[in-house]
This record gives C-alpha cells, structure tokens and sequence, in this order.
C-alpha cells in the first residue's frame, strides 16, 4: 500500500478550507496566508503526481481503491490517465493565482457585524472548489464522480452569490439582486443538468451493475458487456447534457454570462477555468469511453453545436458592452473549439482539445484576472468607461495585450497550439467543419482587438487619469501565467507526451483511426 | 358465576340472540351517540354524547368478554378522560359554542365525501374478508382462571417492556400538562397604585367602571347598566358574561315588567288567566300575591334569556364568520 | 555552420524581450541595444552568406533542427529552419534594411519617450520576420506570419493615444487574420493530403496529388499572400497602416512585411507550376491590384499614403511575376530586393520631408524643398528614377524584366498581362512625378501646423541621412549589379527554377516601349503639376479622382456591408441570445414558478383541510390495496 | 348474528369520528371525535381477540387506552394554553401553518 498520492492531492486542499474558515475573524491575514499555503502544497503535490506519472505506463496510475457503500457497489476508486494528470496540474496551478489575485476581494463591508466572517469564508470556498475539482478528476467510479460534479456546485454557489463583483455593470443598479439572480441561475442550471445525470449514472449501474469506469469500460471493450442501442443513446444523452451544461455548450450556455459578470474576477476564473473544464474532461473520459457507439451516432448534432459555439459566441463577445461579459462569451467560443476537437474522434483533435483545457485555462485566467485588475480600479465593467488606460498604466495594458492575443491564439501563445490540433483534427475528418472554425479565428481577432482598442488606446478618459498601474501583487499574478502562455507555446512538448498515450487509449475505446494522408509524403 | 360461565363459553361463530338484540338497540344508540357528538352545537353536549357512546361501547366489551377493558372503558374513558374533557370544556367557557357553519370552502363536503368513501371502503374491505369461524374466548379467558388474570399474564411476561414504556409515556405526559398550563409569574404583581397609573397613562377609562345596571325591584349583574342617553353599556356587565355574551337588554326586563303590571291588572279586574298572550312568567306565576313575584319573573326573565342571548350568540357567530372571510 | 541561423532570430528576439521587460531603466540605452542586435543579426547573416557563396549551388542549403515543437500522434511540427538561397536574399534584405531603420528610428524617435519600446517592436518585427523566412516548415512559417502581422498591429498603432492609428492597426491586423485563414485551412490541407507540411516533403511530393487538392491549397495561399502583401481585395489595410511612424512604413510596409506573400508563393512554386488555375488566379490578383495601386496613388495628397499606393502597384507587379511560374519567379524576388532599397530610400526620405515640415503629410504644403533639404532631395529623387524605371537604375532591370516575362507568358494571356504591366509604368511614372514636383519643386505652399507654428524646413540629422544615402546607392546600382550577367538568375535558378518562356517580341521593343511610356507619364504629371501651380486644397476632381482618394471606394463597401452588417448582426444577435435562448430558460423557471404559486394555494394552513387530504389519501390507499386484492 | 358486526359498527364510529375532526373547528369536540375513533378501534381489536380466542388484542386496546389518556391530558393541556393566549378554541384561529 503506497502512499495515497491522489488522495493527498485532494485532501490537503479540502483541510486547508477547514483551517481556514476556522481562523478568527479578526485575523484575516492569517487566512488568507494559510489559504496560500496549503494552495501551495498541492501545487506541490500535483507536481509531484506529473512526476511519478510515466506516460508510458497503464493507462491509470497512482490508482486507488476502497469499498465505500458495498451495497451497491460504490467504490473510492482514484487514478489518474494522462488527461487528468493535465488538468490536476492545471487546476492545482491557478489556484495560488486565483487566491493572490482575490487576496483583497473579500474584505468584509463595514456593515458585517463582528462575527461574520467574508474572507476566510471566500478563501475556504476556493480552496473547497478545488478539492473537488482535483478528486473529480482523479475518480474513476462514476458515482463517486458524479457526488463530486454536484457537490462542487455547492461552494461555487456562495462564492458567486457571496462575493460579487462591487463594480457595477451599468445596466442593472441593484447588483446583489443581479449577483443572487446569477448565482441561482448557475445553481439551478448545473442542478438540472445534474438530475439528469444521476438518472443516466442509475441506469447505468442497472445495466452495467457496476460504478467502476474501468470495470465497465474493460467489459464494454471485450464485449462481455453489451448495451441495448437505444439504452446506450438515452444514457449517453444522460450524460452528456449534464456535460454539456457544465462545459457550457449552445445554447445551454446562458449561465456563463451571467456567473462570470457578477461574480468577482478570481471567482469568475474559478468557473472557467478550473469548474467547466470539469465539464469537458468528462465528456472525454465518460462519454466516449462508456458509450463509444452512441457517441459516434450523436457526433453530427453535437459538431453542429460547438460550431455553432464558436461562432455564436464570438459574435456576441463582439456585440458586450461588459468586459467579463465580453471574456465569458469568448471562452463559449472557446469551449466550442475544445467539444469540436474532443468529438472530431481523431488523435490531433482530442490532444488538441485536451491541451486547449489547460491552455485556456491559462490564457483566461491571464486575460480575466488583468480585467479584474482593471475594473476594480475604475470600478466599472463597462467598457465605454475606459480609454486611453495603455498611456497610464502601460504594464496593465501590455499584459491584457498578451493575454488577449492568447485568447486569439496568436502562434508562439499556449493557445494557438491546441487550436490549431483542433482545427487540423477537425479538417482531417469533417473538412467543412474545419473550415468554419477556422473563420472564428477573425472574429476571435476582432472582439480582442475591439476590446483592447476602447480600453487601453485613444486620448485618456478624465476617470483614468489617475489610475495606477500593476502593483507587485498583481504582476506576480500575471507575469508567471504569461511566462507560463509563451513556453507552453512554443514547447507544449512536457503537455502533449503525457496527454497522448492517453488519447491513444480513447481512440481505441471509440475504435477511430486516424484518416490517413492521400500520399505518403516522402520525409 | 353462572352468568361468568355463560360467557365464558363464549359462542364463537355466532352469538346468542340477548347479545344480538343488544347489539342491535345499544349499536344504534351508540351510532346515534356519535353522531350527535359530531353535530351538537355545543362542546358540552357533544361531550355528554360521546360518554354515553363510551358507556356503550364499554357494554359491547363485556358482551365480548373483555371484562377487564369493559371496566377501565367505564373508570378511565368515561369516569376521568370525559370529565377532564367537561372541566376543559368549563375552563374554556360553557357557551363558547363553535357554530356549524363551515369557513373553509368545500370543506364540509370534501370531508362527507372522503367519509363516505372511507366508509364504504373500509365495510367492503371487512364484508369481502374472510372472517368465518372462530374460536371464542372461552379457553383464553378461562386458561388462567380468568380474563383479568389472563390479561395480567401476558401483560408482565409478554408485554412487559411495553407496559414499562407506558408508563414512562404515562409520567412524561403528566409532566408535559404540567408544563404546558403551568404560567410561572415571571414579573412580580404590579401594586394598585401601578395599576392605577398604567390607567392614567392609557388615559381610557379612568374612574372605575360603572356598576350594572340596578333597579329597585331587581338586580342582576348581567343587566347593562344604562348611559345618560339611555342605550345599554356594555362596559358595566362583568367581562367573563361579556365573553359568554350573557348581556340581558334592560328593555325586555322593562317589557315584561310591563306584561307584569298589565296581568295583575288583570287579576284585579276578576279575570282569571286565559286567553291572551300566554306570557312566560304565568305557569310559575299563577296563584302568588304580587310582592315576591319580582324575583320569580327574574328567575322566568332568566329562562327567557337564555334563548334571547342564544339568539345574539349565533349573532356573534355570524359576526365571527364574517371576521373568517 | 547551420548553428547560428538560430542566431539569426535569437538576436532581435532578445533585444525583444530585454527593450519590453527591461523597464524605464533602458529608456536612455534601450535604441542602441536594439539597433546592435539588429546590426548582429545582419552580420550574422553576412556570415551565413559568404559561407554559402563558398559551396557550390546544389548544397546550398542549409538546414537547423531545434526541437520538436507540436509532438502529436500523426502531427509533427517542429521548430527547425531552412537557409537556401532564396531565403537568404531575405535575410539580407531584412537584418539590411532593417538595421538601417533602426539606425534612421534613432534620431527619428528621438523625442518620443516611448522610443525604448519603439525599438523592441522593431526587433521582435525583425525576429518573426527572419523566422518567417528561414523556417523550415509552413507551420513555423505561420508563426513568424503571424508574428510579424502582432509587430505590424503594434507598430501601426504606436501611437495609441491617436484613435485613427489605433484604428488602423486593428484593421491591419483584422485582414491579415482574413488572409490568416487562407494560410491555415491551406496547412491543413497539406496535412491531410501529404500527413506534413514541411517544405521538403509537401513540394518534392506535389505530383503525387490530383490537381484539385493543389489548386485548392494554391488559392488558400493566394489568399493569405492578399493579406499579407495587401493585394486586392485584401488591400484596404495598406493606406490606413500610414499611421504609423514613417520608419515602420519603411521598413514593415515597403520593404519587408508587405513582400511576404511573394515569398509565400515564390517559396510554394513546386505547387503553384502543378496548378496553373491557382496560377491564373495569383497573375489576376497581381495585374489587378498592379492597376489598382497605382491610381489609387495617383489621387492622395499624402506623401506617405501615396506612396503605400505605390507599393501596393510594386506588389502587384512582384504577384504578378510570381503568378507567371518559373519564368517570373527569379524577377519577382529581385523586383522585391531592389523595391527594398528604393521604396524604403522614398519613405524615409517623405520621413524625413515631414521631419522637417512638423509633421506635416499633404503634399499639397510642401513645394520648393529641394534647396532646403538637398541629400533628401537627392536620396528621393534617386529612389524615385529608381521606381519609375528610369534606365540604369535598380528598378528599371527589375521592372523591364517582369515586363518582359510577362509578354513571355505568351498567348492572350501575355499580351494582357504584359499591356498590363506597361500601362502600370506608366501610371507609376506618373504618379511618383507628382510626388517630385509636388514635394520638391514649384512654389512654397508650406502652411502653419495647429500650433500655428510656420514650419522651418531644415537637413535631417546625420543618423537619418545615412541610411538614405545607402539605400538610394542600393536603388542605384542594385539591379544592375543582379542583372549584369544574371548573378541574381543563377544565384536563384537552383531554388526557383527558371524556364525562359518564348516571347513574342524581342526583350530591346519590350524595353524600349518601357522607356516611352515611362516618358509619357512623366511628360504628363510634369503638364499638369509641373507648369501650373498646385492648389493648396484639392479640387474637386473627376469621378475617378474621387473615387481613388477613398481607395477606390474599398472601404466604403468594408464599411457598409462588413462593419455595418457586423454590427447589425452582433446586436440582434445579443438580442435572440438574451429574449430567446436565455428567454425560454427563464421562461421554463417562470412557469415552474407559476405552477408552484399555484399549487400554494392549497397550502392554505388551515389543519383541517389538510386533515381531509390526508384523510382522503388514506382511503385512496384502502382502495388501492382492495384492488390489488381483487386482481 | 356473527361477531363481525361489531367491526361494522367499529367501522362506522371510525368514520363518523373522522368526519367530524373534519368538520368542527372547536378544538375541544376535534379531540372528543378523535377519541372516538380510538374507541372504535378499541371495539374492532376487541372483537378481534374474541374471534381468535387470544388475548392480546385486548392487551394492545388497553395500550391504546393508555396512550389515548396521555395524549388527552398532554392535547387539552395544549388547548387550555392556546386559549389562554387566543382566548378561541377555534382549529382554523390556530392556523399558524401558512405564514
């Protein structure tokens, strides 16, 4: 008996909550240093599992596996493939950056009597949120993953509900009724899709008569277990809707918007980049490797969607007036790309859309976190309020610069190499599909662009005179994630070794070969 | 002891014609008990029905042997629970009678309706099950010398730790009526003279309240003491008769002083009493000198009242639906 | 050897990175950091060269294998550089040019007090542009695309805090992307038609493929080449890109950025000779916008507008022998060199003109400068009797030879293109004529700037006059230097390839027809701008006049039916997305919510109609189970 | 005549009882009717154990005896203390239920 790596990865989060919000409320800075800490040993951790993890090894390792509710045959079984592995890192990554970026967003309103306790609250969420993210990715019973998918609603919902952003949109004027309007939505949207799972995990078990991925996935593949056609569908359906929502895919997207602009910039990266990819990940774990023919029968409608996705929310990112509106739209389109590649069934699309999770989770984290720099500054998320910002606060704009060329992808960023996987993957097999994606690479330009030119460039706006720049805290943020963009960009090589073995093993779950080239060029 | 054999060797399948005919008349007056328990109007009543539905149900245990539980139906049921009833019942205002007139829309006729399928269903249920022969009481009742010691045997060998339990439930229940009635005084009792002030602070009613109204031949604390403009004011008459709506209108007390005075006029003039109105006061009146009349007419007022203010209660009854809509 | 083409990049991309994270601490050193890394670069290169010079022309090439950049299952990218001759010539031209700007930028900045990150946009351009160049694979080659297209975005729009430049830089770097999907979907039809888009492999194994495919992939270049070198009808970004210093006009949309596509096309020959649809297609685009640019630069009175008119026609003539196959591959490229030299020599001389007027751009209050400013005057005069083809000099033998290969494609089509071409000329010798006179001759129109200040035109400082003294040498003696026993053709031929094509009539008519009508536009500007006075204000002009000063009404049509339509669709769009897709989500809730008011209602606290509910239920029950016992 | 006649009769007390807790509002007669239904299943159990000669029937009426005194004591109690406070005796007065 080893020791239990996963569960350590999880679990030092989870207790560094408790420690946290148990802390005094008079002691805030205590909390929010031990909420880093702990944030910081299980980037530790996390980095310890990239290590061990051999990529030419099984495809799960660090496994781990104990009865829980013998009766119907739930197991505390962890491990972790390549995938994983990358999004664990991803995940365990942002979270001290998330933290460092939040260290001053939770500070309690004067009105808060003695006893209410903001900051250690929002820490402890953080860190809670992670916890369950990671042991998400790390299970492989499909019960105990499902506990996880819901139960991590839960934290998400305060820190959305609880924390929001103070600057106000414009539009609406009563923002804690906004906020609690947005935090509702979220909850009950991922809830619906949550039931539906549940029903699909239950008829899963009836079929299958067990949780275990890995039980089920090993009968499916050597034919011991065979599945209905139409039974297949529903429950793939089951799941994948939930999924779906979660990612978020059109046009179960309406959520996003309205999370991601209320709730406050850390936390609004917290949903994109850490909670959705939860959302994408089991698309490529459960969905392909349970339910490998239904799959490929619901793969037409479901390309049509995320194209529609990339598109879609391009043109509406064009069309916000809010900054994080504007953010949440874009990352739509981008959780388009990644379905695109993940459901293009070929080698390059799902490394592409596995290394695009980690990519944009970076990249937004970069562009969100400036924003929220920016906006907590001018103290407003309209975009019609800044102007000029690039002469007063060069640093500020230079590093929202970068991170908008990442979300557009530009080469030599993060981004642009899974982007492009996708894209090639994409066309390999669906030509068209291709091709309309690739048009979203403009529109991709246009509202970054759009964005950069009425914020940060023309004659300064009187309101942004005095605006200071990046202060050591929030270039400590920043700088590491976008040193982080430009080496994953132009060597992704340490990503992708460990992310395609993993892929192998899911093309061989759907049974896909890649299309092979018309002519063998001679190399 | 003969009569203890009898029904000891308890018929089984079918039960002797007494027991049938008793059946027959104390089932149906129990049935018509229970019913007027539903629908009298008056808590009392109902009350008074329901211990006659108890007696007879007490009746029907002993017809069937169960002698012991016949007995505790009468002690228990009917001698203590009823009467705790009654007190209740006394404690909360003898009259404070509920009228009958639903408040909730629909109610009464969803509740027949349930009733009536429930009935129905529950006969059925018992007419299509199948209850054919059986074995009397006779050994059980006989195996340990008798149905008080054959309840006793199984009640402390089988039931014991049942028994046990009831009686903890019995104690805590007693504890919790306690509790519940019992007001601890927590402010110490305010002195006159507070009183006094608190009623010069709510500046209502300053002087003390007015006494009822007294006539020369009749007083009575529930006739309402008249104000210089002569209407009747309520504020004279005892709170608790205010309550109960037991308030006499001064202007039939005049009346039937004045249906008095016509009829010893009468008197006078030879006539003996017939024909005329026949007046309340006459059949305990007839044959007496005047002097001492005023109390019986009081007394006979008394009677007449009781359906007068019947009136104005189901008068306040429909002002207390109102208040309900 | 082939270590230091990594160099080669490595050295402005370093400078790069120090200039933009140094910090206001290299505000003082940062241009000279900058303009040593870009001479580094170029010696570099020099090095590269004269090695090559050394072994014979077959094993020219140079290869570099970094490392392996995108390591996917089926997918190999790597980051690997080729150095054969023909990028060599860019090297050279680039690290050349380019560390003559910078030395230019030097004095020309010098009172910006951005000027430290003005040089590391300049070297991070010259990084991705070198990258472009000597990358071994399309991939890497969109990189360094995509990269110079971010330098263009950044040096365009320098001076942020003017919205038309901000404008500007976003337009240029929004039609590059358009022509960026052409590069993309072209790569990826390499990849699924060859498995790689390495040079190597993709253009040795070009015959293997049906001619669809190839036709495909051609015109999927063409279109990235129209973005890239502002070609019709992605041109319209050209103009507007004037906004930036004159510098970056220089050296990113003269000399260098613009030329791109030729190279892309140039470089993907194999593909284009086995297409000759795509082919057609690239010698249309060319001959179009040849025209195209030149009246457009017939009609603007801004020195530096122009001018980039010119340099779209240049272009157009480069695409053109570009889309000529081998015949006009070897031209196009030394078109491309020798319009380096001159069009940078005639931007930093018009840098320089505005140096000295504050600013100022319309031509229409220059006049009479020659005496003030002499070595401009000289520098410009010879890049300009360099672009219009003037004997002798550099343009003439680049110009004269694309003209003659394009009467050598043969057939109609010769005849057309070659007409083309002449007419070109002359319109170019017209168009630059007016720019002389205007600028240089005739009566001092020179006006007060806002500031009310008259200007005082003055000699620009040494820094800035050597630069352009060197590139007019180059607009003088380059292209008879390359034609003078073809040393460009042979120093070329074994990359390009070269065929002579047969030409209807002989190369002495082509040139003399050349020379006449080059006479003619001259003779023609000199009549209309020459003998009368220039109006202060523009007149009105003819219809096509109009027209060529707002591009040839480009961007009108950009703006009604792009901008416009754009945003019309953006904001129904917001509008489904907030009253449909989200209305029928809220819609749902809201009858949930409905629906529950509703049920409520029974919910009316009173225990005695819950009472009955229970009651009923029970009997319900009853029921229930009598009929189960029934059946 | 059969023995199961008294589980008629105890049916139809039931009912009754029932009805009327649906039907009185005053607190005091909704208990008397509820004791009239325990009563009724007193008879019915009593008729039981008389069918099957066993006794326990009767043991589990007196059970319910016991419990129907408890819950009276503890219920009337509740009512005095309601009245006290409401000075009504009313079931629909003491709809503290809805909000």
């Amino acid at each position: 008996m080893s020791f239990p790596l996963l569960t350590a990865t999880a679990l030092v989060p989870a207790v560094g909550a408790i420690v946290t919000a148990a802390v005094p409320a008079a002691r805030r800075a205590v909390a929010k240093t031990l909420a880093l800490v702990f944030s910081l040993i299980t980037l530790a951790l996390a980095a310890i599992v990239f290590v061990r993890f051999e990529p030419g090894g099984d495809r799960y390792q660090l496994t781990e596996s104990h009865a829980w509710i013998a009766d119907f045959g739930v197991r505390y079984e962890l491990g972790v493939d390549g995938i994983g592995v990358a999004l664990i890192a991803l995940t365990a990554l942002l979270i001290p950056f998330v933290i460092l970026a939040g260290w001053n967003d939770a500070e309690p309103q004067e009105t808060g009597s003695s006893r209410w306790r903001p900051t250690q609250g929002f820490f402890a969420l953080i860190l809670m949120v992670e916890a369950m993210v990671i042991l998400s990715f790390e299970a492989t019973d499909v019960f105990l993953f499902y506990i996880l998918f819901e139960a991590m609603l839960i934290p998400m919902y305060f820190l959305i509900g609880g924390f929001g952003d103070r600057a106000h949109s414009g539009s609406d004027q009563n923002a804690a009724a906004q906020r609690s309007y947005a935090a509702v939505k979220f909850l009950l949207y991922n809830l619906v899709g949550g039931l539906i799972m549940l029903a699909a995990v239950i008829g899963l078990y009836v079929v299958a008569g067990s949780f275990s991925l890995t039980e089920i996935a090993e009968a499916r593949a050597s034919g011991e277990l065979e599945m209905a056609t139409n039974t297949e569908r529903l429950l793939f359906l089951g799941f994948f809707f939930a999924f779906a929502i979660k990612a978020p895919l059109w046009p179960l997207h309406t959520w996003l918007p309205n999370a991601m602009g209320e709730a406050t910039a850390p936390v609004a990266v917290l949903i994109t980049a850490v909670v959705d990819k939860v959302g994408t990940f089991a698309m490529l774990r459960f969905c392909l490797q349970l339910f490998p023919e239904a799959s490929q029968w619901a793969t037409p409608v479901i390309l049509v969607l995320a194209l529609i996705s990339i598109v879609y929310g391009a043109l509406l990112a064009v069309g916000q007036r809010d900054i994080k509106r504007l953010i949440a739209y874009a990352s739509i389109s981008h959780f388009g790309f990644i379905v695109l590649g993940i459901f293009a069934m070929t080698s390059q699309g799902q490394s592409g859309a596995t290394l695009y999770m980690v990519n944009h989770g970076i990249s937004t984290a970069a562009l969100m976190l400036v924003a929220g720099f920016l906006i907590s500054r001018r103290g407003s998320r309209l975009i019609a309020d800044y102007g000029g910002v690039q002469k007063v606060a060069p640093v500020l704009a230079g590093t929202f610069l970068i991170g908008g060329l990442a979300t557009l992808s530009l080469p030599g960023l993060a981004p642009f190499v899974s982007e492009f996987l996708v894209l090639v993957g994409t066309f390999a097999r669906y030509p068209v599909a291709g091709i309309i994606a690739t048009s979203g690479i403009v529109l991709a330009a246009l509202y970054t662009l759009v964005l950069y030119q009425r914020t940060m460039t023309g004659p300064v706006k009187p309101e942004v005179k005095s605006m200071p720049d990046l202060k050591a805290r929030e270039l400590a943020v920043v700088a590491p994630l976008i040193a982080l963009l430009i080496f994953l960009g132009v060597f992704p090589k340490p990503l992708t070794e460990i992310i395609n073995p993993a892929v192998e093993h899911t093309m061989s779950d759907v049974q896909k070969k890649d299309p092979r080239p018309e002519v063998e060029a001679a190399q | 002891m003969t009569g203890l054999t009898t029904l000891t060797t308890l018929a089984a399948n079918t039960t002797s014609t007494g027991e049938a005919v008793q059946f027959w008349i104390l089932g149906t007056v129990a049935v018509i008990g229970a019913l007027c328990t539903v629908l009298m109007k008056r808590a009392v009543h109902s009350a008074l029905c329901l211990a006659a539905t108890m007696i007879i149900l007490a009746v029907f245990y002993l017809a069937n042997g169960a002698y012991f539980l016949g007995v505790v139906q009468i002690v228990v049921y009917t001698g203590a629970i009823m009467m705790l009833f009654l007190f209740v019942v006394m404690l909360v205002g003898v009259t404070a009678a509920d009228s009958l007139k639903e408040t909730l829309k629909g109610q009464r006729w969803l509740a027949a309706l349930c009733g009536l399928g429930f009935g129905v269903l529950l006969i059925t249920g018992i007419a299509n099950a199948s209850l054919k022969n059986f074995n009397g009481l006779g050994a059980a009742n006989t195996a340990h010398g008798g149905n008080i010691e054959g309840i006793a045997a199984l009640l402390f060998t089988k039931y014991v730790f049942a028994f046990e339990i009831t009686g903890a439930l019995l104690i805590t229940a007693a504890v919790g009526a306690m509790v519940l009635t019992h007001r601890e005084r927590t402010e110490r009792a305010r002195t006159q003279r507070e009183l006094a002030e608190q009623r010069v602070r709510e500046g209502r009613q300053l002087p003390p309240l007015p006494a009822p109204g007294v006539y020369a031949r009749h007083n009575a604390v529930d006739i309402a003491g008249l104000l210089p403009d002569g209407t009747p004011s309520e504020l004279t008459v005892s709170r608790t008769l205010r309550e109960r709506g037991q308030i006499r209108d001064v202007s039939t007390q005049a009346l039937e002083d004045l249906k008095a005075l016509e009829r010893r006029s009468e008197d006078r003039l030879g006539r003996e009493g017939h024909g005329g109105p026949a007046l309340p006061g006459d059949r305990n009146d007839s044959g007496r000198d005047g002097n001492d009349s005023g109390r019986d007419r009081g007394g006979s007022g008394h009677d007449q009242d009781d359906c007068g203010h019947d009136q104005n209660d189901s008068g306040r009854d429909r002002d207390e639906e109102e208040a309900h809509r | 050897m082939e270590n230091l083409i990594a160099l080669l990049v490595a050295a402005p991309l370093l400078g790069a990175a120090v200039l933009l994270c140094g910090g206001r601490r290299l505000d003082r050193s940062g241009h000279w950091l900058g303009t040593v890394l870009a001479a580094a670069s170029f010696v570099i290169g020099v090095v590269l060269f004269l090695d090559m010079l050394g072994r014979s022309a077959d094993d020219r090439a140079l290869h570099q294998h970094l490392f392996s950049w995108i390591p996917v299952e089926g997918f190999q990218a790597d980051i690997a550089f080729q150095l054969d001759q023909l990028s060599m010539t860019f090297v050279l031209l680039i690290t050349g040019v380019g560390t003559l700007i910078h030395v230019y930028s030097i004095a020309y900045m010098e009172h910006d007090e951005r000027r430290r990150r003005f040089f590391g946009y300049l070297n991070l351009f010259l990084a991705a542009m070198l990258l472009l160049v000597i990358a071994d694979n399309y991939l890497l080659l969109y990189f360094g695309w995509e990269g110079v297209g971010l330098a263009s975005y950044l040096l365009i729009g320098f001076w942020q805090h003017k919205p038309s430049a901000a404008t500007a830089a976003k337009k240029a770097f929004l039609v590059n992307r358009v022509g960026d999907i052409g590069l993309s979907i072209a790569i990826m039809l390499m990849f699924t038609t060859f498995g790689t888009f390495a040079f190597g492999p993709v253009l040795s194994s070009v015959g293997e493929t049906g001619e669809g495919t190839l036709t495909a992939i051609g015109l999927m270049l063409l279109l990235a080449a129209c973005g890239k070198s502002a070609q019709v009808p992605l041109q319209s970004w050209l103009g507007d890109a004037m906004e930036g210093p004159t510098p970056v006009s220089a050296l990113i949309h003269a000399a260098t950025m613009v030329t791109a596509g030729v190279y892309l096309i140039v470089r993907s020959g194999a593909i284009f000779n086995a297409a000759p649809n795509a082919q057609l297609a690239v010698v249309v685009v060319g001959a179009v916008t040849l025209l195209f640019g030149a009246i457009v630069g017939c009609a603007k009175d801004d020195i530096k507008k122009a001018l980039a008119g010119s340099t779209m026609s240049q272009i157009g003539y480069m695409i053109l022998a570009a889309g000529l196959g081998p015949i006009g591959y070897v031209f196009a490229i030394m078109h491309l060199v020798t319009h380096g030299f001159f069009k940078a020599g005639l931007f930093l001389g018009a840098g320089s003109v505005m140096h000295g007027m504050n600013d100022e751009v319309d031509m229409r209050k220059y006049g009479g400068l020659r005496t003030y400013m002499p070595v401009t005057f000289v520098t410009f005069g010879l890049g300009y009797l360099a672009i219009i083809g003037f004997p002798g000099l550099s343009g003439f033998f680049s110009k004269d030879k694309i003209i003659e290969s394009a009467f050598a494609k043969g057939g109609a089509e010769g005849w057309i293109l070659g007409g083309v071409a002449l007419l070109g000329a002359a319109i170019t010798a017209f168009y630059m004529t007016r720019v002389m006179l205007m600028t240089f001759f005739g009566e001092k129109r020179w006006q007060p700037d806002a500031e009310g200040q008259p200007p005082h035109p003055h000699e620009s400082p040494k820094s800035m006059t050597i630069p352009m003294v060197i590139l007019a040498f180059g607009s003088v003696f380059a292209g008879g230097f390359f034609s003078i026993g073809d040393r460009f053709l042979n120093w070329l031929e074994p990359v390009t390839g070269y065929d002579h094509g047969h030409a209807p009539i002989s190369a002495a008519t082509v040139t003399g027809a050349t020379v006449v009508v080059l006479l003619i536009g001259v003779f023609l500007a000199w009549a209309m701008y020459g003998r009368r006075p220039v109006p202060v204000t523009a007149p009105r002009g003819s219809l096509l006049t109009r027209a060529a000063r707002r591009d040839l009404l480009q961007d009108d049509f950009n703006h009604v039916v792009l901008v416009r339509g754009g945003e019309h669709l953006t904001r129904s769009l917001v509008y489904v997305d907030h009253t449909l897709v989200d209305g029928v989500v809220n819609g749902t809730a809201a009858s949930v919510g409905g629906l529950s008011g509703r049920l409520r209602k029974l919910q009316n606290g009173y225990a005695r109609s819950y009472a009955v509910s229970m009651f009923g239920g029970t009997a319900v029950l009853i029921a229930v189970t009598l009929l189960m016992r029934a059946v | 005549m059969s023995p199961v006649n008294y589980l008629y009769l105890a049916a139809l007390l039931f009912t009754i009882g029932a009805v009327g807790v649906l039907i009185r509002r005053n607190a005091i007669v909704v208990f008397m009717c509820i004791e009239l239904m325990l009563n009724a299943c007193n008879l019915a159990l009593v008729a039981f154990s008389r069918m099957h000669g066993n006794l326990d029937g009767q043991i589990i009426a007196f059970f319910t005896m016991v419990v129907a005194a408890a819950e009276v004591v503890v219920g009337l109690a509740i009512i005095v203390s309601l009245f006290r406070s409401r000075h009504s005796a009313s079931v629909d007065d003491a709809s503290l239920m809805k909000l």
